[in-house]
């Protein structure tokens, strides 16, 4: 067995397990052991992945071809570079956080646990599937899972929250379906067979015409996932309602999937497209970026200021990309891991606040940090973390990717990008508004003095995501390289 | 075939007739009024059979055998008909259109 | 040089505020003030060292200060562009790094009297030691990112410490508005840098400030809207400097800073980090200087002289002691900030840049000194304001003597500190530019008045009654007073001139007699006029306030900044743009998603109809179906 | 003299046609519809096939309006006006219907057909021999496969008329 393969055969086994466990207890203590396994084999990856590259200068390494649906060439292919690992490596620390979180789930647990991991499957298949199709299917596969887990676990407006949920991301699937399609039948442009293989097609010169045509397709199917304004509304509603776990996948890693398939399908296949839409999208990102910051700071629930943020964060995501240069798309990687680990966490800390007061509603709350200094501490460091302070990874992030687009010599992206810049003043209102609000100030209710301290698998599950924020932040050396490395084969496709 | 009649004077009676079938196939709210309507439709189809076989293929027997068994099968089909009328009536004591509506919706 | 020795100086407090960070309730608050002492004594020890060895052993080649550099790839950009972390040892680099550890370790003692039985004492000292490693940081770094860097933690540690009382709603809103303040102003450091990195290729400061580098050579290759590109660049970076020295029109969060605990008030908003801007400046002082012919060095100037102005005149007007002080901070920011902007570069010309430095570090001590005066004061009658305080020079004669000695250092009275290094900037103003000149030296009235004005209205004036008697500090707060007392009183004696210059040559400067008699003058007038008016209680003062009328209350309330800024934030940022943004997506963008759900609902709900289950409907739907793909196809398609 | 016989069967089952379909009694729907099956029965003998008229004349006005006029007067009483359809649809369906029918018209005359002059006569034993020929071209099995029809229509006519008494004593067993 390939070390990819395992990444989708492990949790299947899981779900199998699961499917025989008992109980609360049984079926975390399996999630446990499933997602711990696939963390050491996230980690393990890493390792295995500088071997291999010390030796094998290919796009793409551990690549395993098999023939899936010979008539239309499609395969099973897989492979993963620095860029893939990174994620996966993310996926693993996510989910597994999320188990922790979700230790107390009292509805229907096993049933839950099996949904999460199915969605992982999903994750963890579309960045490493090398095949468009394939691709396509497993993106199906982490999404339709959400609409269970907020449908059934949710809370408030759930059923409407998921409807709208699913049915904008399935739009976007739709959407998706015909441009890849439309990449398929153009595979052929230089002669060969037809292909959905994603390092074959970037070899092809696809027309000009055709890349104009589906790049808008492309680019669009997969920033409904990834919040593009104005198709971000999902979002805020779907992580409000969702449960704490959940909101940490999807905004954690699920919403990755927008970049990264930007990354890997719109950009590397349609080049010439992506410079002749760039400007088009890139007042979209920037509009995003700025908007949801804005928004944020007027919302009082605080998964909508937790979601609007990811709005804003993952606008800049999509606005390095547009940049197209390797500087600004090394930012965009490092924004997407470090807003994976920063919003994961910050869903995590308000499940435990709402858990604890039961409310989000930041004007009910005030003096948290004398009651759980812990929790408090953490969304504290969290919020300084997202605000851009250097020490946390999405200082670097957005460092990267202000460089980057920076270098652009054009003066539509560079107002753009001051544009961009001013969101990090923004971003710091909002979160400091909350923090000022929330916890610090007087207690504002009696009930909160006696509120439960926080637990051993909280504290886990936080300080899971936590270290690789500040690991990011103090040394990126070595992950910037990596990716920076991964990246040029891109950049010289795309320039 | 009828001496001095062309093949398209037929063919235009029995399309008018055919339309006229339609005609009242759509517009009539009585079942039975309705299968009066599918009885002109089989009608006109069933003279161009006939037509076509003495106009064309005058020395076959195709068109007029098929005639026979549309004829048998829209006995059988009117009889039927006539029948789940009449039961229906039972039920609900109409046979409008309108009150045998429970599909829709 | 020793590099481990130095990178260590800002390791150490790393060390110890992650060590009481982490294990926060495990350790006993006894303890961890001597941690956090013990940490900064020994970086304290080092920066003397380092700074023994640099101006003394080894720093000097053939009459010069050299510049020493070791730095290790952090972060790359681009091929060329990279964010490195090393430390830069150069003239005044070290002097910073003295003036940060000796008012940090000052602080430090001070608040382990000063802090006692406060609940939360180790956090306190954890982020006294954040703050001192982001400050070492600071001064020690080597190119523009790292500095930015260092920045940014430097404004988040002031903003832990801002709010430390954090169950007092106004402590939290004065850390919150710092924190935005300063970050609105990093914003324009941020694009500055950019813009810097992107026409020069480097962050390096060496590359960057060398006068026959290319980036000093070439400004004048491109440019934008009439001006450099890298004087733009400069500006905005001057922006953010201006944002931490709380320069006018950006020193509205330097007042409400003073929420904080007192020895924070001393350590940050006092002697280090609002001197960063100046040090920001200094930094990059050879590109200030030759780009575009010192255009942006004549705003440093006009903006350091007019904030200078601003705040000598608001603090007159204020009751609060710890205000008076910051405002006071802000006009010796504006006066260094002039000095930088009317000196020139090589020899004697120079004489401003180290005129602002001697200051900055004369200023460290006298006004580390006086804050650390009014915390004691403070401490002992526990309010802010001049009306609860008074005669206090019976209970408290040792806080007495050090304000009267800090007080009479920032009026300029030779021969304490305050005096020789003021002369040497009016000097410089004197001779590159009058009017800055003439403000300065009307300045430095104000600041003798208003300085005594405070110092008379505690220790004399009015007999106050007291609930609890006013006591002495305990020893552990009055040492720090004493010791600072004496660099107060001694530190105008180092030959500056040798050490700290923008061509690091080293110069003679010498007093010039006339000049410094007019500023001594001015200073004895102002501290005179404070005399008749505070020394005893008499309502002279009030009716100047009742001759100045408006003009008094607008210079009260600061000239209404606040109000405007309040203004601009909470009635536009927030309710015209950021609540119709959240309903404009709630209402628009949210609402035409949810609309197109509608619609097809809606379009269902209307075409289900059609599905009626009448054969009839049917058959007509056929039948015109038949008849319309008939007509399309066979007539109309086909010719 | 055949020309004007046509014509006039012609223009009385156009009229009646429409009239049965138009008409808003039950019981006078029927009768003109008895006339139109005449009228085809008279085009039948026109063209020679006597044996195809009879069986119009006797199964169709013979056998099937009788059945219907039964029904008729079974489920209506003989006065009562029938609904008609909305105006709008009426005249919707009327467009439809001449479209469809110009189409049809303009097909048939742009078609050239094949027409064979003659003047057979079928008999009907000849009608007879293809019904039951099991030759190549015979009819036998359609034949029987009809029969099977007519007397599974037969049993399920009767079935679903009596079908509530059978419900009921299913209901009752008492």
């Amino acid at each position: 067995m390939d070390i990819l393969s395992l990444f989708i055969l492990v949790p299947i086994i899981t779900i199998l397990a699961l499917v025989f466990t008992k109980g609360l207890k049984q079926a975390r203590i399996v999630s446990m052991i499933g997602s711990l396994i696939q963390f050491g084999m996230a980690i393990n990856l890493v390792f295995a992945y500088f071997k291999e590259r010390a030796t094998n200068s290919d796009i793409m390494v551990f690549i395993r071809d098999v023939v899936w649906f010979k008539d239309f060439n499609i395969h099973y292919n897989i492979g993963v570079d620095g860029i893939s690992v990174t994620l996966l490596l993310l996926t693993a620390i996510v989910v597994l956080a999320g188990v922790f979180i979700s230790w107390k789930m009292k509805d229907l647990p096993k049933e839950f646990f099996v949904s999460l991991i199915v969605l992982s499957i999903g994750v963890y298949g579309f960045f490493i599937s090398l095949d468009l199709f394939t691709m396509f299917v497993f993106f199906e596969i982490a999404v339709i899972p959400m609409y269970l887990l907020i449908g059934i676990w949710g809370t408030g407006p759930k059923e409407y929250s998921a409807m709208k949920l699913t049915l904008m991301l399935m739009g976007a699937s739709a959407v998706l379906l015909v441009a890849i399609l439309g990449i398929y039948f153009n595979s052929n442009a230089d002669g060969g067979a037809l292909t959905f293989n994603i390092l074959e097609i970037a070899k092809v010169n696809i027309p000009f015409e055709v890349q104009k045509l589906f790049f808008p397709l492309t680019f669009i199917g997969f920033a409904v996932i990834g919040a593009l304004f104005p198709f971000h509304t999902w979002s805020p509603d779907g992580h409000a309602s969702a449960p704490t776990a959940v909101s940490m996948l999807h905004a954690g890693v699920l919403m990755k999937l927008g970049g990264y398939g930007v990354f890997r399908v719109a950009m590397y296949l349609l080049p010439e497209g992506a410079q002749y839409w760039s400007w088009f999208f890139i007042i979209l990102a920037t509009i995003g970026v700025i908007y949801g910051a804005f928004s944020a700071i007027k919302q009082t629930d605080l998964k909508y200021i937790n979601a609007y943020s990811s709005v804003s964060h993952l606008g800049l995501v999509l606005f390095a990309l547009l940049m197209l240069n390797k500087t600004a798309w090394n930012g965009a990687i490092l924004q997407s891991l470090s807003h994976g680990f920063m919003t994961a966490l910050f869903f995590a800390l308000i499940g435990m606040i709402y858990e604890r007061t039961h409310t989000r509603d930041v004007r009910k709350l005030g003096g948290l940090l004398k009651v759980i200094p812990f929790i408090s501490a953490i969304y504290v460091i969290a919020g300084l973390a997202s605000l851009g302070l250097p020490g946390f990874s999405g200082f670097v992030a957005e460092m990267n990717i202000f460089v980057g687009a920076f270098e652009h010599e054009d003066m539509f992206y560079r107002i753009a990008t001051v544009v961009s810049v001013s969101a990090i003043v923004v971003t710091a209102v909002y979160i400091l508004r909350v923090v000022g609000i929330m916890l610090m100030g007087p207690v504002v209710n009696e009930g909160f003095l006696t509120l439960e301290k926080v637990t051993w698998y909280e504290k886990l599950g936080i300080l899971l995501l936590l270290i690789p924020i500040v690991g990011m932040g103090v040394a990126p050396l070595w992950l910037s390289d990596m990716i920076l490395e991964s990246l040029h084969p891109f950049i010289q496709g795309v320039l | 075939m009828i001496p001095e009649i062309s093949i398209y004077e037929i063919l235009t009676v029995t399309s008018i007739l055919f339309f006229i079938g339609v005609y009242g196939f759509i517009t009539r709210k009585n079942l039975i009024s309705i299968l009066i309507s599918v009885e002109l439709i089989l009608n006109a189809s069933v003279i161009n059979f006939v037509v076509i076989n003495k106009y064309l293929y005058p020395d076959m027997l195709q068109g007029v055998v098929f005639s026979l068994f549309i004829i048998a099968v829209a006995a059988a089909e009117t009889a039927l008909a006539v029948s789940i009328i009449i039961g229906l009536y039972r039920q609900i004591s109409s046979v409008e259109v309108k009150d045998v509506e429970t599909m829709k919706h | 040089m020793n590099f481990v020795n130095i990178i260590l100086i800002p390791l150490v407090p790393l060390a110890v505020f992650l060590l009481l960070g982490i294990f926060n309730q495990k350790i006993k608050p006894s303890v961890s003030g001597y941690i956090g002492v013990a940490g900064l004594l020994v970086s304290t020890l080092l920066s003397l060292n380092t700074a023994y060895q640099y101006f003394f052993v080894n720093g000097k080649a053939d009459g010069v200060y050299q510049t020493f550099v070791e730095k290790t790839v952090w972060m790359n950009f681009t091929d060329t562009l990279a964010i490195d972390m090393g430390v830069q040892i150069d003239p005044i680099s070290v002097m910073m790094l003295l003036v940060v550890s000796i008012v940090s370790l000052m602080v430090h003692i001070y608040s382990r009297g000063y802090m006692k039985g406060d609940d939360g004492y180790t956090k306190f000292f954890a982020f006294l030691s954040l703050f001192s490693f982001s400050m070492y940081g600071l001064v020690l770094a080597t190119n523009l990112f790292q500095i930015y860097i260092f920045w940014e933690l430097v404004g988040v540690s002031s903003y832990l410490l801002i709010g430390y009382y954090y169950t007092k709603p106004s402590a939290v809103s004065a850390a919150k508005k710092a924190f935005i303040v300063t970050r609105f102003a990093d914003l324009g450091f941020l694009i500055g840098i950019l813009i810097m990195g992107f026409y020069t290729g480097t962050y390096d400061f060496e590359t960057l400030n060398n006068p026959e580098g290319s980036a000093i050579l070439n400004w004048a290759s491109t440019s934008f809207m009439g001006l450099s590109v890298l004087t733009w660049a400069l500006i905005l970076i001057f922006i953010g400097g201006a944002g931490k020295s709380a320069m006018f029109p950006l020193h509205i969060w330097l007042p409400d800073a003073m929420e904080g605990p007192t020895p924070v008030s001393a350590l940050i908003h006092a002697a280090t980090m609002v001197v960063a801007g100046v040090f920001l400046v200094a930094r990059l002082f050879p590109m200030f200087y030759f780009v575009e012919e010192g255009f942006a060095l004549n705003i440093v100037a006009y903006v350091g002289a007019f904030s200078s102005l601003f705040a000598a005149i608001i603090a007159i007007t204020q009751t609060d002691i710890k205000r008076v002080l910051a405002f006071s901070t802000m006009s010796q920011l504006g006066y260094m900030m002039l000095a930088l902007g009317v000196s020139g570069y090589e020899g004697h010309e120079g004489l401003g840049y180290m005129a602002s430095m001697f200051h900055l570090f004369t200023h460290a001590m006298f006004k580390a000194l006086l804050f650390l005066c009014a915390g004691s004061v403070i401490h002992a009658v526990h309010s802010n304001y001049l009306k609860d305080m008074g005669g206090l020079r019976k209970y408290m004669p040792i806080t007495n003597i050090t304000f009267l000695i800090a007080a009479l250092a920032i009026a300029g009275v030779p021969p304490f500190a305050g005096f020789f290094s003021k002369d040497e900037i009016l000097v410089a103003a004197f001779e590159h530019n009058k009017l800055i000149y003439f403000v300065g030296v009307f300045v430095a009235g104000l600041t003798a008045f208003y300085m005594f004005r405070i110092y008379f209205g505690i220790f004399w004036g009015k007999d106050t009654k007291y609930e609890h008697k006013p006591h002495e500090s305990p020893i552990s707060m009055t040492f720090p007073l004493l010791f600072l007392a004496l660099l107060s009183i001694i530190g105008g004696f180092i030959p500056f001139s040798e050490f700290v210059t923008a061509d690091k040559a080293g110069f003679e400067a010498h007093l010039n007699y006339p000049l410094a008699a007019i500023a001594v003058g001015v200073g004895l007038i102002g501290i005179a006029l404070a005399w008749i008016f505070y020394k005893k209680e008499n309502d002279l003062a009030n009716k100047m306030v009742n001759f100045f009328g408006p003009v008094y209350q607008w210079t009260s309330d600061k000239f209404y900044f606040d109000e405007i800024y309040l203004f601009i934030t909470k009635k536009i940022l927030f309710d015209r743009v950021s609540a119709p943004i959240a309903k404009f997506d709630k209402k628009y963008v949210d609402g035409t998603m949810v609309g197109i759900g509608n619609k097809t609902v809606l379009t269902s709900e209307k075409i289900k109809g059609m599905q009626s289950g009448k054969v009839q409907d049917y058959a007509f739907a056929f039948i015109a179906g038949v008849v319309i793909i008939a007509l399309v196809f066979i007539y109309l398609w086909t010719d | 003299m055949e020309r004007i016989v046509f014509y006039i069967l012609a223009l009385i089952m156009i009229v009646f046609a429409v009239a049965s379909v138009t008409s808003r009694k039950m019981l006078r729907s029927v009768i003109y519809l008895l006339f139109v099956l005449c009228g085809i029965a008279g085009i039948y003998f026109l063209i020679d096939y006597n044996f195809l008229a009879a069986i119009q004349l006797t199964v169709y006005a013979g056998g099937i309006i009788v059945l219907i006029i039964f029904s008729v007067l079974l489920v209506h009483h003989i006065e009562m006006e029938l609904e008609i359809a909305k105006t709008s649809k009426q005249i919707l369906t009327t467009v439809s219907c001449l479209l469809g029918l110009g189409i049809f018209l303009i097909t048939i005359y742009s078609h050239e057909f094949n027409v064979i002059e003659n003047s057979l006569t079928t008999t009907t034993s000849e009608v007879g021999t293809k019904l039951l020929s099991y030759s190549d071209g015979g009819f036998i099995l359609p034949f029987e496969v009809i029969s099977v029809l007519l007397l599974a229509a037969m049993v399920g006519a009767i079935i679903i008329a009596k079908g509530n008494k059978l419900t009921d004593k299913k209901d009752n067993p008492a």
